[in-house]
């Protein structure tokens, strides 16, 4: 097992912080891990109409949704390798990157969720009610859902690594002491293996 | 006297079986281990015996108590799968009867249309309960047969049993539903199959009452049937839904769509509530709980309780 | 205070990585283009599970940290996992 | 920040401010035993609250029909008594507790790994809390759903229950941050020296409830989001009317919820392994068995939450694997009560308090335990379930096993949180009247299941009056015997006699310390040596 260390006065133990991180990102896999669950079980119970749901999708804004979140993840992790290096402007630059990355993202799911709102397509819309399946509902529902909690973890990521941008302009980060930002990036990729799920279960079911 | 309930069906061996065994096993570790302790206590009294011995484990001894009770525990999972299984399975010739829970009712409907509150079945012969509920989640309990199952909305379900006794037994909802799920509960009667069977072949009793009576009487005793009373009150307090004190012919405020709207309360209204409750609901009231009693009650039946309302 | 040493990964690796990860994205678009019943699901799932692994073990430095770490990761999917198949047992037997 | 003022190492934490003062000492404070008692007093305030509506239930039950209140009144009743009780006190309260002022100190370090962290849970605590009792005050009407929520009578319903449910979502969120603090703590601050294999057991069952708390309540908290936009937006995840599953609500509920009465357990029975072999003056037997058998009941707890939907149609081939996935995870628990009584075998027993309502834990956990053997076989549970036996399983258990670990812990512990004793005449006193009135008051209702009567009824036919008569006398006895342990405990805590540094002479890391500790616990860490280990009494 890893081996003690006696924590000194002021408490930095970025081992510990990094454990801590992780397990945090554990509680955030269960909780989508009741929605993968939620999902499985409905499309297992309605496939065809998951199917048809499916179409409605916009595979192409999915694909490219996808590019952006996983060129984000790649920035952000070299920008932990940026701040060992004590190289402080790549840093803050690919952190940079990073968050224009993320708002794309949002851009992108904004005009997409708009469009499917002008179809009358939103959780608890007579329209759906009428015109729908159970399955379909279902799987807008769920739809909404996902990929709102999705969002909304970008928005938190994303505060979360503008937080560590500001430190590390005031040099609270850098090479000896960067756990803060190892940290934020390991919650950026948490919020990519999500999506890494939720794209080919949402668009590429056909 | 006996420990669990009358025993009255075809389930009972099975389950009894299976609990006095659980019961016997339980009881003989809390007493053999109780009284263990209570003997190490006096024994290893700090007066009697001021040095402890130090032992700190014995390998052979966890080994063989974790042995037993994994077996004493396949033991008792085999006897409940054994009291359970066929629990699962209807035969093909059983009787079958419709059951419909709502809140906070059970009605049962047979196949030549009679409709019971109380559930009558016909001595040692196979009994299948088709399970339906109108709102939500209710369980059907009867544990004299040592039967219990969930009526669960939007999913078809059954549970049956060959009733052995004749008697009366209770019949229960053990799933918490709401306001009145302690008075959701009616009997169970067991006859003699020819019994049964001239109950079963006399259609006429209960659609239409020996006594004539008037149209508001029908339509009350209607109405406490169906079971109206555990949401509507008619001295003006308000339970679950809205009274029927003053109703007819009154305005009222309902919400439509979203949209606030007056409407009167007259024939067409109070149909209207009654066979499609929540297109209109009433202001300060929750969508939902009441649901439409479209097959349950006939055009007759409301122009009856429009009677009764009118009186009130 | 013993400073526990930390491996720097080097930029190409990464977009190494994430190149393969990009590769990756449009062939699960493409095998769930064409036809394969059953299979379309399983081979969108499997994708994503080595896109995972990547991220996993690249991204997020899993291979240059100390095993238990690995360890916990590995066992939280697994929870996870017979948490589904469980799940299965009623909605499949069903 | 603190090179500033450098904390002194002999004054206790109940005389160090630090920059604060007055209240605010406390509840700005990151020391974690201040959190310890800051959530003892929050949780003994949500705690009498739960104790009074469950007296009301019993008051109510004396007798057929209607007593002291109406049907809604008794359904709002239960549903705020499970929900305090369960996400209030149960899951939260020994860790909380004990573990935030033990576990550091147990395992020889200076405070937890994140103390603002665990200052932040206080707060969230509060906040939960404050929303529960929110939903109680404001709205038209107190939740009346038990606190299950179960669909779709959750969002039919139309009382207030969304402050409710979002109060034990973020209850919950709690409950998570301890776990994760507890489980970074163990892993990273141990004394050097002491291996895993050196750790005591108290510690063990708070990594094991960590992980539990970690990985299972998000879960529910989900769950219980979906609730709330069902309710709000009508989404249809859980309604049928739009092609949801009910079951599959109860399904995520149990996932964690099962899991959950193992967070409840575990730092119970992690006490219970602490008190034995100090008041038997012995090392504890088969401590191995012991922290194999907390990871175990740890791990299969989590996949065996179906056996409380026995009856709710799930497939026959769930219901068996469901059935025997139960009967393993009584095994360890079985392991474990082996253990404790071959501990006493040889000892030099002390009969003190703790003691004393260790061993009567033993004895109500087995009676709790082995009814959950009844509810775990298929034909026995689809009579019994939700009857007032599963009413009598859980209260034996969950507040017979936890509740007595509770009071327990608290007389074994009293002297060091408190410097002082409490008297130790009225304390058993108040445990044996408390003892006598707890068996009164729920073993009649295991009689009242076997025969039939149902859970959550307000009303009841005649032939179960008698039983539910002594119910409720019991009730009135065992609130006698609270009555008098909480009236010792809270004179003795300000006016007691002087405790000793270790009076009941035990071998853990807390015993080393003054009582009560300094701020940050040790003038020098601890080490530990080869031959040291948690139960070393020669
Ligand atoms: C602290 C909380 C706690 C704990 C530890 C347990 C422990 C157990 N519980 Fe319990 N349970 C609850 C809290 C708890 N339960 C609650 C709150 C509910 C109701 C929820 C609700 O519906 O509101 C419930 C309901 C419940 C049900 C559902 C009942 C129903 O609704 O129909 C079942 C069914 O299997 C069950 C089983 C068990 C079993 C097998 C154990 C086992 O872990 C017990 C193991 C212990 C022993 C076995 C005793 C010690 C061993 C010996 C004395 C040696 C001899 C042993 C053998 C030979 C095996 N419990
Ligand atoms: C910890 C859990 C706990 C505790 C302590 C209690 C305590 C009590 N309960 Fe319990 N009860 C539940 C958990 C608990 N209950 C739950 C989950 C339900 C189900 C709700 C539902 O159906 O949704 C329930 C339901 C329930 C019912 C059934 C309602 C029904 O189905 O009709 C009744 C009936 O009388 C009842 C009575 C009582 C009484 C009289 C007390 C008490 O008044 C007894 C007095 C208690 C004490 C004297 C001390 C106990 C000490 C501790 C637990 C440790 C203290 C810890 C700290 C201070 C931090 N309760
Ligand atoms: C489960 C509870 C419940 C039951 C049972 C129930 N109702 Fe209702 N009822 C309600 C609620 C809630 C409302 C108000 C919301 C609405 O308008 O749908 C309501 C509204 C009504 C109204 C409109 C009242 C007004 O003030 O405008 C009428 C008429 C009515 N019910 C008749 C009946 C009749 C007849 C029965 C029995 C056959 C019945 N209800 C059974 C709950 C119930
Ligand atoms: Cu119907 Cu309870
Ligand atoms: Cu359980």
């Amino acid at each position: 097992m890893e081996h003690t260390v006696h924590q000194t006065h002021d408490h930095y133990d970025p081992e510990a912080s990094k454990i801590g991180m992780w397990l945090f990102i554990f509680t955030e896999l269960l909780l989508f891990g009741g929605l993968f669950v939620i999902y499985s079980v409905y499309r297992f119970l309605n496939p065809e109409a998951f199917h048809l749901a499916a179409e409605e999708l916009n595979r192409a804004i999915g694909t490219i949704n996808t590019i952006i979140l996983l060129v984000s993840s790649a920035t952000i992790a070299m920008a932990t390798s940026a701040i060992q290096k004590n190289n402080k402007r790549q840093t803050l630059l690919l952190m940079l990157v990073t968050v224009l990355l993320a708002l794309t993202f949002l851009v992108n799911k904004y005009f997409e969720w708009g469009a499917k709102f002008g179809h009358g397509i939103f959780p608890g819309s007579e329209h759906m009610i009428q015109t729908m399946s159970k399955g379909e509902i279902l799987f807008f529902g769920l739809y909404f859902i996902m990929t709102g909690l999705h969002a909304l973890h970008i928005i938190i990521g994303m505060a979360f690594i503008i937080f560590v941008m500001v430190l590390t302009a005031r040099g609270k980060i850098h090479s000896e002491r960067f756990a803060l930002l190892e940290n934020s990036g390991l919650y950026w990729h948490l919020v990519d293996v999500i999506w890494i799920f939720l794209f080919p279960l949402f668009y590429l079911i056909h | 006297m006996y420990i669990l309930s009358t025993q009255a069906s075809n389930f009972v061996s099975g389950v009894d079986k299976a609990f006095l065994i659980i019961l016997g096993i339980s009881f003989l570790f809390l007493i053999g281990l109780t009284l263990t302790m209570l003997y190490f206590i006096y024994k290893y009294n700090r007066k009697k015996h001021p040095q402890a011995t130090q032992i700190k484990g014995s390998t052979t001894l966890e080994i063989v108590w974790t042995v037993i009770p994994t077996i004493l525990v396949m033991v008792m999972f085999y006897y409940g799968w054994a009291g359970w299984h066929f629990m699962k399975k209807a035969p093909e010739d059983s009787f079958n009867i419709k059951v419909i829970a709502r809140m906070w009712n059970f009605t049962f409907e047979y196949e030549n249309g009679k409709r019971t509150d109380t559930l009558f079945v016909p001595k040692n012969k196979a009994v299948k309960l088709n399970l339906n509920s109108m709102d939500v989640v209710h369980s059907l309990y009867i544990p004299s047969f040592r039967v219990k199952e969930d009526v669960v909305p939007g999913k078809e379900k059954m549970m049956w049993f060959i009733p052995q006794k004749e008697g009366i037994y209770e019949l229960f909802c053990t799933e918490y539903c709401g306001l009145q799920h302690s008075y959701m509960y009616n009997w169970v009667k067991v006859m003699p199959e020819d019994q049964f069977d001239n109950w079963y072949a006399d259609t006429t009793r209960q659609e239409t009452t020996a006594v004539i009576e008037s149209p508001a009487a029908s339509g009350k005793r209607i109405m406490k049937n169906i079971g109206c009373f555990a949401c509507h009150t008619v001295d003006g307090s308000k339970l679950v839904g809205p009274s029927f004190k003053g109703l007819y012919g009154e305005m009222q405020t309902v919400v439509t769509g979203g949209q606030e709207r007056q409407v009167e309360a007259d024939d067409e209204y109070i149909k209207k509530s009654i066979y499609d409750p929540n297109a209109d609901i009433v202001k300060g009231f929750n969508k939902g709980l009441m649901l439409p009693y479209t097959n349950q009650l006939s055009e007759d039946n409301i122009r009856q309780i429009i009677e009764y309302l009118k009186t009130l | 205070m013993e400073k526990e040493k930390h491996h720097i990964v080097a930029f190409p690796t990464y977009l190494w990585v994430l190149v393969g990860l990009i590769i990756l994205t449009f062939l699960s678009v493409g095998i769930t283009s064409i036809e394969l019943g059953e299979l379309t699901v399983a081979g969108a799932l499997v994708i994503a599970s080595v896109k995972t692994l990547l991220v996993l073990t690249y991204f997020m430095h899993l291979k240059f940290d100390k095993p238990y770490i690995r360890i916990m990761v590995g066992f939280v999917f697994a929870v996870f996992l017979v948490v589904i198949i469980i799940t299965f047992f009623d909605y499949y037997y069903r | 920040m603190q090179a500033a003022t450098p904390i002194p190492t002999d004054v206790s934490y109940l005389e160090y401010k630090g920059k604060y003062k007055g209240i605010f000492s406390w509840i700005f404070s990151t020391d974690h035993k201040r959190i310890a008692l800051l959530y003892l007093y929050s949780m003994m305030v949500m705690f009498l609250v739960g104790v009074l509506l469950g007296l009301a239930m019993k008051l109510e039950l004396i007798a057929p029909g209607k007593t002291i209140m109406e049907a809604k009144d008794y359904n709002a009743v239960f549903t705020v008594h499970g929900v305090i009780m369960i996400f209030m006190i149960v899951v939260p309260g020994l860790p909380a507790v004990f573990g935030n002022f033990l576990l550091p100190i147990m395992i020889g370090a200076k405070d937890v790994a994140f103390p603002k962290l665990n200052l932040l849970s206080w707060y969230i605590y509060v906040l939960g809390a404050l929303l529960v009792i929110a939903s109680v005050l404001f709205g038209n009407g107190t939740p009346d759903t038990g606190w299950t929520f179960y669909a779709p009578y959750s969002f039919k319903t139309g009382t207030n229950l969304l402050p409710a449910i979002f109060g034990a979502f973020v209850l919950g969120f709690s409950s998570i941050l301890t776990g994760l603090n507890f489980i970074v703590t163990i892993h990273r601050m141990r004394a050097p020296g002491m291996t895993w294999t050196k750790m005591p057991l108290f510690p063990w069952t708070l990594y094991g409830t960590g992980w539990i708390q970690l990985l299972a309540t998000p879960v529910v908290g989900i769950t219980l989001v979906l609730v709330s936009l069902e309710r709000i937006f009508g989404i249809g995840v859980f309604d049928p009317a739009l092609g949801g599953d009910p079951i599959l609500y109860q399904h995520l509920f149990w996932i964690y919820s099962h899991p959950a009465v193992y967070i409840m357990i575990l730092p119970a029975m992690g006490a219970i392994s602490e008190i034995i072999p100090t008041f038997a003056q012995k090392h504890v037997f088969g401590y191995r068995a012991i922290v194999a058998s907390t990871l175990a009941i740890a791990f299969v707890g989590y996949f065996v939450w179906g056996h409380h939907m026995f009856t709710a149609g799930m497939s026959g081939t769930a219901q068996y694997t469901f059935s025997l996935l139960t009967f393993l995870v009584a095994i360890p628990s079985a392991i474990k009560v082996f253990n404790w009584i071959s501990t006493m075998h040889q000892g030099s027993i002390r009969l003190e308090t703790p003691f004393y309502w260790a061993a009567s834990f033993i004895f109500v956990f087995m009676i709790g335990g082995l009814s959950g053997l009844v509810l775990g076989s298929l034909a026995t549970d689809v009579y019994v379930h939700d009857t007032a036996f599963v009413v009598a399983h859980f209260h034996f258990i969950v507040f017979g096993g936890v509740g007595f670990a509770f009071f327990g812990a608290i007389h074994y512990w009293f002297p060091k949180m408190f410097g002082r004793m409490y008297d130790k005449g009225l304390a058993n006193t108040g445990w044996i009247v408390f003892f006598i009135g707890f068996l009164a008051l729920y073993a009649p209702m295991f009689y009242l299941g076997m025969k039939g009567m149902p859970r959550r009824y307000y009303d009841y036919l005649p032939e179960f009056h008698a039983a539910n008569i002594l119910s409720t006398l019991g009730s009135w006895v065992m609130a006698f015997g609270l009555v008098i342990i909480l009236i010792n405990l809270f004179r003795s805590a300000k006016h007691g006699p002087k405790a000793d540094k270790n009076p009941w002479n035990g071998k853990t890391l807390e015993w080393t310390v003054p009582s009560p500790p300094p701020v940050e616990n040790f003038a020098e860490t601890p080490v530990y040596g080869e031959k040291d280990g948690p139960y070393e009494y020669q």
